[in-house]
């Protein structure tokens, strides 16, 4: 089967070539389908391919060589199948089949209905490249194309300028990451001479030394920081929401955000040469919990709120994986991708159901008209609020398992996440209790009504994914931890601490946290408008600079963007067309004004002809007199 | 002896000197003709050809002769000097001189025909006008075959004193009046100045023929050399009047501006082969030992020429003048080749025969465009030229990119030859400043280029030139680019024309 | 007394000549100038005669001759040249004659 | 047959030419389409010629010698090699779409096409000439076509940009003239003849001073084609004011002469300078690459803003032969040929709007996608392979030049890639303005998507963008061996050493089994 791995992204990606010619023929809702089915066939395939990694323990991966593309520095067009990659590809192509499905509901009646679809196929494609491919450069092709499609996908609307803005400084972020990525790549082959994965892992610990490994660590961070949206690259993502809410779903909340944790674990060789670049992920990813948690607090948008929520559960992986916990790292990626696309698709439904209203003050009382929607992304709520026994709990348990572990520097980060964990429990308690409960808000003429089936059955499947996900990985039973192992069996992989009595402690003392933020959400959101609009105010400045994301995005453009351009025209306009060019034309001129002053010699009177003449005259016969030692 | 051994006239090289012969007759018997018969212009020019082709077959003669000289072995040469330099060694016959007249035919019969319509306009002086033409290409031939520097006057004077009534010969026209006066002093006193030359080579070498000269220079040690120095200094000088190098160009402009329109490109080849001839063969043939000396003098000139030369053509708004400072930056260009000495020869003369060829050629367009009798050409006039008269616009396209030295144009063989060869002397510096002056000429050639094929035409209608035009222009625009691509055979038979 | 040698008679052509030369540069007649040429040429003249006197050969008195005949010749095209200058402006003053320039 | 290809190659063009010129002159229409069908049998010999090349050979093939000049020792001198024949291809494929390209063209058609057909005989024969004279001959003569092209056929202020480039170019070549005459007296001194063929003077014994010299002389030239900063303030006019065919043309082929010669001639006959000069160079090229894409981002002119992006771009050619490595030197050949697809594609697509809106200011648009989809599409596919998103061509030959050149030069190799960012801003920016938002201007909403024949023009270009992208390797193996070659050239001739992973044993390895 691992022969036939290539078809695992040529499949979505003939979806998309057909999809891209004949789609609009073929019309509603049919490209939907099949553009579906493509991608549930390539989850077919891959886990067709991944049941050597589960029927037995440890089995190893092997590198599947598709074609030569550059193999001056060893980058050909080569998979590296292995479990890691096969629980990615099952995710990106089980999550991405769901969304498929609800995006036939959701994108219902947009007239570039089949050219969505063609975006997505890419997308599967493009982000199975990325976790497939066998060297860094095709891991680099599969991080750029995802970029593109998320470029694409987020400007999907593009005559909003809003949208087509916000896909802009998505692609361009994410390029400023790329930069230290791409350094990254370029010290990684001046070491080994090649960028192919097995070309360099092995021989990690006799060639690098510590400082290249952080060098490399901390580039690849840089790298990891504009995918994932760390601080500070994470701008993009909040205005990312402008594409349509499936695409926030998939691209930037299941699997395209993710690529960071990924490349990170994925690369884990490295970092565990250089532990110092793993602490600095831990800590950027912490402070981006923390951050992008406070932020989400104060979010009326819907989909602001989990957007921050991403970026704050992104900096828990990263916590993981810089502490080298990869395997929770996954773990959590996983869960996340289940819950959050859950999130994330039960929001698209309501602002279906509300006429793409997506201000949760005008919301309200629905749980009554779209009760399924309600329910599944109640559950999820409870999931990423880290309540037992749904999968968010596990997995965010194990993190903060292996940040106590880590002892240290890992205690205080153990805290943040704790932290983290209450204040992500209040917010997104309080998106529930405000979109489902308490009296309609909605403006005149809104009808809500439960979507269609096409979007409801999602909701629900990814619900008991939710619920049941976490029990792939409880300490009782590591089934997820052993079919990892082979991949991570270069370095040493962080656990949480042993013992019962330790995970009970821990266990209770992070629960706590989740039902203690769930209490005071629900304490103060679950009773009429005014009361929670007073207790918000009761924060003063503190909630308006949360409201406003810290308005770092005007910082941004105060201390970098507005300089660049006004570098910019300096150049082109002053500098380039005034300086150098009129030096150019300057040197012309000066040309042309010699010839103008010599011809004035030429009065047209015989006389001035005849001294010239004369003046030539004396000075040849005085120069060959005196050369010729005449006298 | 007896009175009839008296009477037998003596056996000297006829052959030697045969062309000029002819020309001279030739020019001579068609004003009888034209004084006779009345004979209407196409006569006239049937005539004149007739005298061209025959000065040209017996240069073929010539060629031949010389090629036996080339190829003689050892003990043949004894004999052969005689035939080789006939009148004691006063005149020569070598490549050199073979291939000046070549040259010099060739203008002759492609300056005439292009500026036809001249003739046709001068009526009753028609004849007058030929005869002076063929006077001075027999003069100016006559330098180039000369080995004795009163010979060398003589041709000078025939040529100069014919050009300078040619530049007149229209007197209606009072700027061609002031282009006579003008060339006739300055040129009358050039002429004393370079046969001042002459006399203080004489005095201070004992000998006007160059052959004896270079013996006596290479076998004496002078002491003091001055006079002989000075001579040289002045032989140049005039010499470089009449090719118009900086700072003795200024008539140049003038005249070419002022002269007639159909002849002045004539003119102004027909003097740069004959200076130049002359010129290599004083300095070459007479002077080699002194070549140190006199090396950076001309380099100095040409550098001069060069300069001043494209810098003032730069600004230029008449075409004629333009082209008359093109010409003082070729003489520079064309003096960079002889600051290489002997050398530099053949690719001095390859020069001289490509760029007198596109110089006809170019102003025959020119007196096309702006009337063969008129004085000065606008540059206006040319403007939207491609769209009026294509032919002409293209055939000037083509000389005035082969002057400006562009590849796959003779130009550009041409250019190469005399940098190479300035370059292997060690006159670097000079080949970068002849570079740099060749990128400033680009400018103005450019210019006319630009009016004619990039701006909106002027209304003034341009006739399609008859046919001896048509001929004569694409000839000299087809020999332009034939030689660019193919400089071979041209190349080998300049190569030929090293100087004893 | 002073034995007169041609180093004499060279030097007083130089005077001579450079007196020409002069006489080119300062006069504005037509004429005048081309006298000017003429005294040239005569300069050249004495310098012939006196180089082969010294040199003891003919040559130079040859050349003399030569450079006589020249001289007729252009005297012929000259005055030509002037006089119909002369019939136009009633004056041979070359200074009017600077229409051609630049 | 195989050793008078290369001539057939150049003179067919040239016949071409004559035949079109021969056309009757009042079936002007004719022209153009004769002269586009004629331009596919160079087309069909290149062809030929690239699929029955040798790969991991690094010789000269289909070589041709036939003695010129005897005296001067010059001769009709051709061969193709890994470094030459890439660029052969994108001219013979470039000239049918520029010339399929110009129906606007309606003022003495005629002419055009054939100044096109000799633009085109011209730049081959420049890129096949193994004589430096021949060379010359060629890289001055292509002036002339392209100068009366702009001149000729260019919008508002053509005159100026025509001998603004004319000038220009031709300030550099009296450089290049100058330093061919001295390798030849050189020779001549050397062997008692004079040559100006390449592999002769690759002997020559040159004193440091003296191969400084030449290289600079020959530098400048080729530095003013490329164009390297500060040499480039002709390009942005004469892209500006060229018609489309004149645009594509010279950003797709005429700039590679400046890269090609750097290659070709002063790494093989200067390697020593050319080891010296590195630092200079590869300074010049960050700076290009920087500064051209700074510049870009702010231009309000569409084609200016590509034609400072060609700077950009060519800068990563230039810093690519600066690396002095296999990877550096690669990239640096396939991304001749991969500029020349990407702005050739951009400067039509320009084109194509300039001849429905008459105006190629950014701000006289907007909201292009929603009525010319098609256009909006192509537009954005040709952008992203500028840009070097992988997959697409663009990315090949930078990534191999960022990589290569990072380890012999990393700090400069670092600051390029940061031109990666810059080309995504300038870019999509520009797309943004374009082609986003609600088409607001009346005259922008009845503009009428791309015709047939306009697709049809880019469909090969994009196709060769993604081939290029995905399987590089017929590029590749062909050039390896010639770039290894010219690296062995430079390491023999100099104390330069390779850094390791600058020299791959595994290369040729690569080339040997990709032939099975």
């Amino acid at each position: 089967m691992t022969d036939a791995i290539w078809l695992v992204i040529a499949l979505p990606l003939a979806g998309a070539v057909f999809l891209h010619f004949f789609g609009r023929r073929l019309g509603e809702p049919l490209a939907g389908i099949i553009g579906t089915l493509s991608v549930a066939a390539s989850f077919a395939v891959g886990f067709a391919a991944a049941l050597p990694f589960i029927v037995e323990e440890g089995a190893h991966g092997e590198t599947v060589m598709l074609w030569e593309w550059m193999p001056a520095i060893g980058a050909n067009l080569e998979i590296a199948w292995d479990s890691l990659a096969a629980v990615m590809t099952l995710i990106i192509t089980g999550v991405g089949t769901l969304i498929h499905v609800f995006s036939i509901g959701y994108m219902h009646g947009d007239e570039r209905f089949a050219r969505f679809f063609t975006y997505l196929n890419l997308f599967i494609a493009s982000m199975l490249t990325l976790v497939l491919g066998g060297n860094f450069a095709m891991v680099f092709m599969g991080w750029e194309l995802v970029g593109l499609c998320s470029y694409l996908l987020i400007s999907f609307w593009y005559t909003k300028p809003s949208a087509a803005a916000a896909g802009k400084k998505a692609f361009i972020v994410n390029r400023i990451g790329d930069f230290g990525f791409m350094i990254g790549l370029m010290l990684v082959f001046t070491n080994f001479g090649t960028l192919a994965f097995d070309g360099v892992f092995e021989r990690v610990p006799e060639i690098l030394d510590e400082g290249t490994a952080t060098a490399i660590g901390l580039l690849f961070l840089v790298g990891a920081a504009g995918k994932s949206a760390q601080i500070p690259l994470y701008v993009w993502l909040p205005d990312a929401m402008e594409g349509p809410t499936p695409v926030s779903a998939l691209i930037h909340a299941a699997t395209m955000v993710t690529a960071g944790v990924y490349l990170v674990a994925r690369t884990a060789p490295i970092f565990e040469a250089g532990p110092n670049a793993g602490l600095v992920v831990a800590i950027v990813g912490a402070l981006t919990a923390l951050w992008a948690a406070s932020i989400a607090i104060a979010q009326s948008d819907i989909k602001k709120v989990l957007a921050y929520s991403t970026v704050s559960q992104l900096g828990y992986m990263f916590i993981a994986v810089g502490l080298g916990g990869y395997i929770a790292g996954i773990f959590h990626l996983m869960t996340h991708a289940f819950f959050k696309a859950l999130l994330f698709l039960g929001s698209g439904s309501v602002i279906h159901g509300m006429h793409d209203e997506q201000d949760m003050n005008k919301m309200g009382g629905l749980l009554k008209k779209m009760p399924v929607t309600g329910i599944t992304m109640g559950v999820a709520t409870l999931a990423i609020a880290g309540i037992p026994p749904l999968a968010g709990f596990w997995s965010k348990d194990e993190i903060l398992g292996v940040a106590f572990e880590y002892g240290g520097v890992g205690i205080v980060l153990w805290v943040i996440g704790l932290v983290t964990a209450l204040i992500t429990a209040f917010y997104m308690t309080r998106q529930w209790f405000m979109v489902f409960t308490g009296e309609p808000r909605w403006d005149k003429g809104v009808e809500p009504h439960e979507s269609p089936r096409s979007m409801t059955v999602p909701l629900v499947v990814l619900a008991v994914l939710t619920v049941g996900a976490g029990f792939l990985n409880t300490p009782f039973r590591l089934t997820l931890e052993h079919f990892l192992e082979p991949s991570f069996e270069l370095v040493k992989v962080a656990h949480p601490p042993e013992g019962w009595g330790m995970f009970a402690l821990l266990a209770a003392i992070s629960v706590g946290a989740g039902f203690a933020g769930m209490a005071m959400a629900g304490f103060v959101y679950s009773r009429p408008r005014e009361i929670w609009e007073r207790f918000q105010q009761g924060f003063g400045r503190l909630w308006e600079a949360w409201a406003a994301a810290y308005r770092v995005d005007d910082i941004y453009g105060a201390t970098l963007v507005t300089p660049g351009r006004k570098l910019s025209e300096r150049l082109a306009f002053t500098f380039d067309a005034g300086g150098i060019d009129g030096l150019v034309n300057g040197v012309g001129r000066a040309v042309r004004s010699v010839g103008t002053r010599t011809r004035v010699l030429q009065t047209g009177l015989v006389r001035n002809y005849g001294v010239g003449f004369v003046a030539g005259l004396l000075a040849v016969v005085i120069w060959l007199v005196v050369a010729g030692g005449g006298v | 002896m007896t009175f009839a051994q008296v009477l037998t006239p003596p056996s000297v090289g006829w052959i030697a000197i045969a062309p000029e012969i002819v020309l001279g007759v030739g020019a001579a018997l068609i004003l009888l003709f034209d004084v006779q018969f009345k004979p209407k212009k196409s006569q006239l020019a049937f005539a004149t050809a007739l005298v061209l082709v025959t000065a040209f077959v017996f240069t073929i003669v010539q060629y031949d002769r010389v090629q036996t000289f080339n190829s003689a072995t050892t003990d043949q040469v004894t004999d052969l000097v005689a035939q080789a330099f006939p009148f004691n060694l006063m005149i020569v016959l070598d490549s050199n001189a073979v291939f000046g007249r070549f040259a010099m035919l060739l203008v002759t019969g492609l300056g005439l025909a292009a500026g036809w319509r001249l003739f046709e306009r001068l009526g009753a002086r028609a004849a007058e006008g030929l005869a002076l033409v063929l006077l001075s290409a027999a003069g100016f031939t006559f330098m180039a075959s000369s080995t004795h520097l009163m010979m060398i006057f003589l041709g000078l004077e025939v040529g100069s004193i014919s050009l300078y009534v040619l530049a007149g010969i229209t007197r209606e026209q009072p700027r061609s009046e002031e282009a006579a006066i003008k060339y006739f002093l300055l040129g009358s006193v050039a002429s004393a100045v370079f046969i001042y030359g002459v006399a203080l080579t004489y005095a201070g070498s004992g000998s006007m023929n160059l052959l004896e000269i270079q013996g006596i220079v290479s076998r004496t040690v002078f002491t003091r050399p001055a006079v002989l120095l000075i001579g040289i200094a002045l032989m140049v000088v005039g010499m470089g009047f009449k090719v118009s190098a900086a700072p003795f160009h200024s008539w140049a402009p003038d005249v070419y501006q002022g002269a007639p329109g159909g002849i002045v490109g004539y003119m102004a080849s027909a003097a740069k082969i004959g200076g130049f001839a002359a010129l290599i063969r004083i300095l070459f043939t007479a002077f080699p030992d002194f070549a140190s000396t006199w090396g950076p003098l001309v380099a100095g000139i040409a550098a001069l020429s060069m300069l001043l030369g494209s810098t003032v053509a730069l600004v230029q708004d008449d075409v004629r003048r333009m082209l008359a400072y093109s010409g003082v930056a070729h003489a520079g260009f064309i003096l960079t080749g002889v600051v290489a000495g002997g050398a530099g020869t053949s690719e001095v003369w390859f020069y001289l025969g490509v760029y007198t060829v596109q110089l006809v050629g170019a102003f025959g367009v020119v007196a096309a465009v702006a009337g063969a009798a008129s004085s000065g050409a606008s540059i206006d006039s040319f403007r939207g030229l491609s769209k009026r008269v294509p032919f002409l616009a293209a055939t000037f396209s083509v000389l005035l990119l082969g002057m400006s030295g562009l590849p796959l144009t003779s130009g550009f063989v041409a250019k190469f030859g005399v940098f190479t060869e300035a370059w292997q002397a060690g006159y670097e510096w000079l080949v970068i400043v002849a570079v740099l002056a060749s990128v400033i000429a680009f400018f103005f050639y450019l210019r006319v280029i630009v009016a004619m094929y990039m701006e909106e035409p002027v209304d003034e209608a341009v006739a399609m030139p008859g046919l001896s035009v048509r001929t004569s222009l694409a000839l000299a625009a087809l020999i332009t680019i034939v030689i660019g691509v193919l400089p071979g055979p041209l190349l080998s038979l300049a190569g030929e024309a090293s100087p004893l | 007394m002073i034995e007169v040698t041609a180093g004499w008679y060279l030097s007083l052509a130089a005077v001579l000549f450079s007196i020409g030369l002069l006489g080119i540069l300062v006069r504005r007649n037509a004429l005048i100038m081309f006298m000017c040429v003429e005294l040239m040429l005569n300069a050249v003249n004495l310098t012939f005669v006196a180089a082969g006197r010294a040199l003891g050969n003919l040559e130079g008195q040859v050349a003399v001759f030569f450079v006589l005949v020249v001289a007729a010749a252009e005297v012929v095209v000259g005055l030509a040249i002037i006089v119909a200058i002369f019939r136009r402006r009633e004056s041979a003053s070359v200074d009017e004659l600077a229409s051609l320039r630049g | 047959m195989g050793d008078t290809m290369l001539t057939a190659l150049i003179l067919v063009p040239v016949v071409a030419a004559v035949i079109v010129m021969l056309l009757p002159a009042n079936r002007k229409e004719l022209a153009l389409p004769v002269g586009f069908g004629l331009s596919f049998i160079p087309l069909a010999i290149a062809g030929y010629l690239f699929f029955h090349f040798e790969t991991g050979v690094a010789g000269y093939q289909y070589t041709q010698k036939a003695v010129w000049y005897e005296a001067w020792g010059i001769s009709w001198n051709l061969g193709v090699d890994g470094i030459s024949l890439g660029l052969v291809a994108l001219s013979v494929i470039l000239v049918p779409i520029a010339l399929a390209a110009s129906t606007n063209i309606t003022d003495r058609t005629k002419e055009f096409v054939v100044f096109t057909l000799l633009l085109e005989a011209g730049l081959i024969g420049s890129f096949l000439a193994l004589d430096l004279f021949l060379f010359f001959v060629f890289f001055e003569a292509v002036l002339v076509p392209m100068y009366f092209i702009i001149g000729i056929w260019g919008s508002e202020r053509r005159i100026y940009a025509a001998l603004k480039f004319f000038i220009f170019t031709a300030f550099g070549s009296a450089f290049l003239l100058a330093s061919i005459v001295a390798l030849s007296v050189l020779h001549n001194q050397q062997f008692g003849a004079p040559s100006f063929d390449l592999r002769d003077l690759m002997s020559l014994d040159l004193s440091l001073s003296q191969s400084r010299w030449l290289f600079a002389g020959f530098g400048i030239a080729f530095a003013i084609k490329v164009p390297v900063f500060p040499l480039h303030t002709w390009l942005p006019d004469a892209h500006v004011q060229a018609p489309t065919a004149g645009s594509v043309l010279l950003a797709g082929v005429m700039l590679k002469l400046g890269t090609y010669g750097l290659l070709r001639f002063n790494l093989n006959l200067f390697p020593q300078a050319a080891v010296d000069a590195v630092p200079i160079i590869a300074t010049l090229a960050v700076i290009g690459i920087i500064y051209g894409a700074i510049v870009a981002i702010v231009q309000p002119d569409l084609k200016k803003l590509v034609a400072y992006s060609s700077v950009s771009h060519l800068g990563f050619i230039v810093l690519g032969t600066a690396a002095l490595t296999s990877a550096g030197f690669q990239g640096a050949v396939i991304q001749n040929v991969n500029h020349g697809l990407t702005t050739g594609a951009l400067f039509l697509l320009v084109g194509m709007i300039y001849e429905r809106r008459h105006t190629k200011q950014i701000a006289d648009f907007g909201g292009l996608a929603k009525v010319m989809p098609i256009f909006a599409g192509l537009f954005l596919f040709t952008a992203f392979a500028s840009i070097g998103l992988p997959g697409l061509n663009g990315f090949v030959g930078e990534f191999l030049v960022l990589i290569g050149s990072y380890s012999s030069i990393p700090g400069f190799a670092a600051v390029a890639a940061f031109g990666v960012i810059l080309a995504a801003i300038y870019l999509l920016w520009a797309y943004e303005r374009v082609f986003t938002g609600v088409p607001d201007k009346p005259e922008n909403q009845k503009l009428v998507d791309l015709t047939p024949r306009e697709i049809g023009l880019m469909v090969p270009l994009v196709v060769l963008m993604i081939v290029l992208g995905l399987y590089p390797k017929i590029l590749l193996d062909r050039t390896a061996a010639s770039t290894e070659a010219l690296l062995d050239r430079v390491e023999q001739a100099t104390t330069y050493e390779v850094p390791e992973p600058g020299r791959l044993a595994d290369v040729f390895a690569g080339i040997t089994e990709g032939d099975e």
